[in-house]
């Protein structure tokens, strides 16, 4: 039998280089057509300490990172006590013999990665011994390598003539000791062919290129794990005429920076992590009461305060929905894989434009920090909404309907005071109750016209839905799918479109006998927010830093469902 | 919206108010701006803190600029993300001395640093007005006030050392009672190329009223604290400007103007020549598999 | 017939004065046994402006500033204007006829309280003029004012001689001008006797002294309304040897400095309002990560961010309990009156110290500026609870045990770090999903001893429980009385402590047909908060900046339960 | 607790971070203290910034003092309400350029006008390090960074003379390799009776290595930046330091000390004087109908 799915972990130390071997193995895959994600989870000390990344290569779109190892490939000591529990009955340990010894048996095999690379003149090609011993152990053809080592380092003007064959040979001495040792796990299936091409990257960087799509003009930030990679992201890319970017003093400074920057008529956005995201909650507040378009980015880490900040959980939802005192309720869009991180980020500023406000985009650690194979966008079928801006000239007031009102840009006509106080049409302060009602319902009617959103829903007849969130999706769909094929009575619900919901789909979910949300925090925040609007909801929770397995998922939903 | 005309705005100064002050210096130092340059009023923003100076925005009579009136302590950020994304407007800050100083401070060093071209007026009382007379930054030591009733437990803050020790590229003193002569700092402020702040003493009738003091009485006797700067005065000279603010008590006209340093929207602009254009294709084509 | 509660209403120009004869009126009855109760509103100008105070006298404990006018007191015509509507049927319009005209009605009466205070030789009496009319109009015995002015100036050696003598001739020339043109309400029942002294105050005194009955040992403050006069009150009083006090630069600093001192083993607090409370999201979090008893108090104001600073509204609940990112649920105590001001501060405290945590004192404008008569605390059957501090010199870990566990004070045995990171058992950073789970349950479980607390609940057999929270408990339960006289059936549930609810409030909540919830803010924050704890709760929301209106409350109930 | 041995703890700095020294001078500074003044070392509290550095708080070898590790930018309000409240602890604030003189800016100036008495040792690699790689404020204009691919486009920021020109009481500027030097500058620091500030120079070998630059190196012929402070310099005059700081690149040793102005503690004990002791009856009282 052929293999359709595998996962290799590696796991060393930081420092040691593997971690672009994984990523370079997952990558030449996807060049394959084969369709592969990486899982990292690393120190928080800069250099060194205990590192390990996860590579799953799959001949189907990979939804989630694995739960079991096939191959752990180790280069110490410590890396191997540590993961060795993790792999699979039937498959194998490959270790470095040139850093540690283990017992061998049919399942542990040693290969000197670094002696051997020194036979082809190159002691740089290691890793290329690794990939061909990797290739060959989990029934990849080499050629895949082969192909991969040409087109990266096919620039002979700028790495020589010898880098090619060398590496080239490194692959097949790696590949030829494992098979003359007789290890293999078992062919791969021939990847099936795509329609369309594919891009391979990270979440934070596909929300970097939905921000690009969707006409960012004006970026600052300030620096925190795991968004700082937006910020150098923008740093990079965002420098061109009538575009600004800036690495800023803080997040207070950042996100009214972002604020005075829209109000002046800029697509305008920051990102940060949970920090940072409280600091920006008075900010937050005077967007929405001055009703200035931004998009805030809170890559979500692990914990309150300073927490986790390498790890991942879904716990910032409560707080970004309000974020700030007095009567808020913020739009958030949370993308569920590194494809929606694209979409849901031109989701993101649609929204903002379109009901003149803030928007959160709520991404995690888990999907910032993991490489992935999707379909290329195609940009000419992007919907961008751009702002409707005032162009009457005679007495023209920014707040007078109630409703979705043109914005005047300085500038241009229809000077008025955007206001953190209560404001009349006009923008300037006042007390008066009548205007406080009326402001007040202005500001959350124009939510309304957010309530039309897309989502998933599957198996709608069942009386029982799962409804994970952001980076649960990918882990719930997979176990969405085991548990189908157990012929157990579930739907699928999900959408991108946190607050507000799409008013269908909770008309929907208020019917529904019980709705299951796996999802990473203590409290079970969004099924709060579904109980808080009538449906009956009840969490999976998991608060370790680490995203869901499957399997956990599969059990606890069969055992939740059936005690109805 | 040409002339404001608001029944329902519920703000207004005190009586004798230094602001009032200010507000007419504003107002034609906008005006002149706007007949030299023949820019539009629209051209021009007023980003005002919170206290009874940022009102300022509200306030102002005739044609209107655009205004903001957002957080206390958060002008220079809204000033540097609408300045730096739209370089082709004329703004302005108005904030009190709590508003600016305190809360606010940490935003001045930045903006310095990067030399933001933008004109702040701050209207100095030396307590903080809106709440009803707590002490500020600007209060000296010792001074009695609602929230310091033994007397102000800290040194008094010299904001004037303070924008020279930081190197702000404008930096000029002004009394709200000369009008005129405050006028034509604002105007000199907002015409510099690069980031300017009047810093302006404009008393607190009703919790720290300092006229006598400032200006003095020959009748009492008492010697204006606030006096006009020697005409010899070289405002190039870093070094000069802060032994004025040493061992003058209130110095009125430009202390210091330095047009060297370049604004960060020319920063900014070198920057975009040492880059390649992008385009989203081959932004993306960089990802391809 | 008599009467047993009345409504004088003073309005005007800021500056004028009527506001201190307005609570020197309320004042000088409760000394006479009656209750009173103030209700202001204030412009934003700081001289000057329309302002109105009105004062509600009874011989009942009063629980709402009155739907109705009975008598209105105007200073000028904008006034008149402005308030002649809000008085009764049968109600009265007194005007001073120094400063304005109005036609004369049987309704109407003018007196030229300056013009016949002069004749005292004293024209500064005018507002003894204006309380002897009053006393007459409303039927209050006039040696209820004379005991007061007597008590008041009775020091000679301070006032002279002439003060008190004249100022009760005044008193008597208005007495007599009305009673002359034979204008009178009613005579008012005499006061019941009272059986513990009272004290007249606000409901930010009331705070102030709460905390300081709790032992309160640290406060640091930023102004802002209406949250300044605690700051205010606090510099005045806590200046004492092993105290602090401090306005300190932000509320940013604020936050951290109490955490600071209370770290050190001082009980610590401050005081703000919306805009400071969103600024101090991020050190609410940390408190809460390294389990730092403190307690911020959040005079709730009108609106999202800068908002409407001098009008009341209840609309940070959601946001106080999930300020900030990463999973938090910080304790909430909110008062409903000016005496329970008094007594949740202490309990805000008292919790603070038991569970070692952030606890959030939810106050509003309305009871800030709320002046009341309360039965004096008798502050040796207060309970206060203190830290419990470690002892033990070896080897005792701060965050080992999952439960509340003892607190080393720098200096003292037990060094530890307290960590904003997710932290091991002696406080240093650790990234251990194990150490997460253990630590983030240790966190939640502490709320746990939170849950046994006191609360109202009036004929509990009821389908239908009326439950409001914070301010509204007055309106509420007049309403509550209203609908009871009416035989409608209701119940009625209130407690102070918002989260986590009493345990067994909860469960009877959640077998109820319906939790009619009456609060100040447009989204229904506090029914919200109950339908996600599964109760079935709808609220009747207003959002105009000023406290319900009893009869308002009364049909608005009616209907909902009726619709049932 | 007596020595640390924490398996769990997972943090460490790169080989060869400045980091390390200063921590062994902090380490001998602390026990030099403990010994001269013969108080237990729980009497100190060290508290931390977010940074490489601020791990400096759970590194800490030897007998342990109290340590608080909490928000990024915010160690100065910690430091300010446990001292303010604790005047007898030995208070000591650990922090990089970026959580100091960034986001945690504002928070300089008020301790210097209170004269907080807390030592404050800063660990100045002119980058952010622990987020690998960013500008930092005292980043030179024009450094390349991953934040400033082009280069950095603000001024770079002067600690030395911004800490002077607020008037903080004791400061002095160290370098991490010179071990015994910077551990006399922070025990200096701690029995100063009122702010101190010891700015240190502590390379981050990652991502701004200076080693070379700082110390020299004879064999390229490079002159050392950072060198000793002339003997002649009366660290009690503020002009002359001020001097220093601007025509040396990097002068090591006391700038400037002045024991003159009362610390924050004293101001607080005056008012206490002036006011009357207070118990909860008599203030009941006063609201008494
Ligand atoms: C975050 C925040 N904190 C506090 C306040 C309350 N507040 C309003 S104005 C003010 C101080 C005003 O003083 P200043 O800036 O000197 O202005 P002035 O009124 O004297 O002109 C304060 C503390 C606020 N609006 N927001
Ligand atoms: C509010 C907030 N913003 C951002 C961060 C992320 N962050 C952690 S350390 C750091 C900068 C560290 O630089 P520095 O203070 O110079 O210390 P170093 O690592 O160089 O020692 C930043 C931005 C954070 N933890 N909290
Ligand atoms: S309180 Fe002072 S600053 Fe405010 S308006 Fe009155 S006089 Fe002016
Ligand atoms: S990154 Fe730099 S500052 Fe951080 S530990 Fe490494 S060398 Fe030190
Ligand atoms: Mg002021
Ligand atoms: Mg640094």
């Amino acid at each position: 039998m052929k293999n359709t799915d595998f996962v290799v972990r590696f796991a060393g130390e930081g420092g040691q280089g593997f971690l672009s071997a994984a990523i370079g193995f997952a990558s030449a895959n996807t060049k394959a057509g084969y369709h592969a994600q990486t899982f990292a989870t690393f120190p928080s000390q800069i250099t060194g300490g205990p590192t390990w990344m996860q590579t799953r290569i799959s001949i189907d779109p990979v939804l989630s990172r694995g739960d079991e190892v096939d191959v752990l490939v180790v280069f110490n000591e410590y890396a191997y006590e540590t993961h060795k529990n993790e792999v699979k009955e039937n498959g194998f340990i490959l270790y470095d013999s040139d850093q540690l010894n283990i017992e061998p048996s049919e399942k542990v095999l040693g290969i000197a990665f670094e002696k051997l690379a020194k036979t082809t003149g190159n002691a740089r090609a290691a890793n290329m011994v690794m990939m061909g011993a990797l290739a060959e152990l989990v029934g990849v053809n080499l050629s895949v390598l082969e192909d991969f080592v040409k087109e990266r380092w096919g620039d002979t003007s700028r790495y020589g003539e010898q880098i090619v064959p060398q590496n080239i040979a490194a692959l097949k001495l790696g590949s030829n000791e494992v098979q003359d040792r007789g290890f293999k796990l078992a062919e791969i299936e021939p990847a099936k062919p795509l329609n369309t091409s594919q891009i391979f990257l990270n979440g934070n960087e596909a929300i970097s290129l939905g921000a690009y799509s969707a006409g960012v003009e004006f970026y600052v930030g300030y620096p925190i794990s795991p968004a700082t990679t937006i910020l150098i992201w923008m740093e990079k890319n965002l420098v061109e005429k009538n575009k600004f970017v800036h690495q800023v003093s803080s997040e207070i400074e950042a996100i009214t920076a972002i604020i005075g920057a829209s109000y002046g008529g800029k697509k305008s956005m920051t990102a940060t992590a949970g920090p940072g995201f409280s600091l920006m909650s008075e900010g937050l507040g005077l967007a929405w009461m001055a009703e200035i378009p931004i998009v805030v980015v809170d890559v979500q880490r692990g914990g309150p305060a300073t927490g986790l900040p390498t790890k991942t959980e879904q716990s910032d939802l409560l707080s970004s929905i309000t974020p700030a005192h007095g009567d808020v309720s913020l739009p958030v869009v949370a993308p569920g894989t590194v494809e929606e991180c694209f979409y849901a980020t031109i989701e993101a500023f649609n929204w903002a434009e379109k009901y003149q406000g803030p928007v959160i985009l709520l991404s995690e650690h888990g999907l910032a920090e993991r490489q992935q194979n999707i379909p290329k966008p195609d940009i000419n079928s992007l919907k961008i909404e751009n702002r409707i801006i005032n162009q009457s000239t005679d007495n023209y007031y920014r707040y007078e309907s109630q409703g979705i009102s043109p914005m005047p840009i300085p500038g241009s006509p229809g000077p008025y005071v955007a206001n953190a106080s209560e404001h009349d049409k006009m923008g300037d302060t006042t007390h008066l109750p009548e205007r406080h009602i009326e402001m007040t319902e202005r500001r959350f009617k124009k939510l309304e016209i957010l309530k039309d959103s897309k989502y998933e829903y599957i198996n709608s007849k069942s009386e029982i839905i799962l409804m994970p969130w952001g980076g649960s999706k990918g882990p719930g769909f997979e176990a969405f799918e085991k548990l189908q094929e157990k012929n157990i009575d579930i739907g699928w619900a999900y959408t991108m479109f946190l607050n507000p919901l799409p008013e269908k789909l909770l008309i929907e979910l208020q019917s529904k006998k019980l709705v299951i949300v796996p999802e990473l925090n203590y409290l079970g925040q969004f099924s709060s927010l579904l109980r808080s609007q009538g449906v009956n909801a009840k969490s999976i929770t998991q608060y370790t830093g680490l995203p869901f397995k499957v399997q956990y998922l599969v059990d606890q939903i069969t055992e939740l469902s059936s005690k109805r | 919206m040409a002339e404001k005309n608001n029944p329902e705005y519920d703000f207004k100064w005190c009586p004798g108010c230094g602001d009032f002050g200010v507000k007419k210096a504003l107002e034609a130092a906008i005006k002149k701006k706007t007949i030299e340059t023949e820019e539009p009023i629209l051209n021009n923003v007023v980003i005002a803190g919170i206290g009874c100076s940022g009102n300022m925005v509200h306030l102002l009579e005739g044609e209107q600029p655009y205004g903001f009136h957002g957080l206390h302590g958060r002008t220079l950020p809204v000033a540097m993300g609408l300045k730096s994304s739209r370089p082709d407007l004329n703004v302005i800050v108005v904030a009190g001395d709590g508003d600016f100083l305190s809360i606010g401070a940490e935003h001045i060093a930045p903006q310095a640093k990067r030399n933001l071209d933008v004109c702040v007026v701050i209207m100095d009382n030396a307590v903080y007005g809106l709440t009803k007379g707590q002490s500020s930054p600007t209060s000296e030591e010792g001074m009695i006030t609602s929230s310091t009733p033994y007397g102000k437990t800290e040194q008094g803050f010299d904001p004037l050392a303070y924008y020279l020790s930081l190197g702000i590229s404008f930096v000029a003193s002004g009394l709200s009672s000369k009008i005129k002569d405050l006028s034509e700092l604002i105007y000199e402020g907002m015409i510099h190329p690069g980031f300017s702040i009047v810093h302006v003493q404009s008393p607190c009738t009703e919790y720290n009223n300092t006229y006598e003091i400032l200006k003095g009485s020959p009748k009492k006797g008492i010697e204006p604290l606030a006096k006009p700067i020697d005409e010899s005065h070289n405002p190039n000279d870093l070094k000069q400007a802060m032994e004025i603010v040493d061992t003058s008590n209130i110095p009125l006209g430009i202390l210091y103007q330095s047009k060297v340093q370049p604004t960060l929207t020319q920063r900014f602009e070198d920057l975009t020549n040492k880059s390649k254009q992008k385009d989203i294709e081959s932004l993306l084509k960089s990802y391809s598999v």
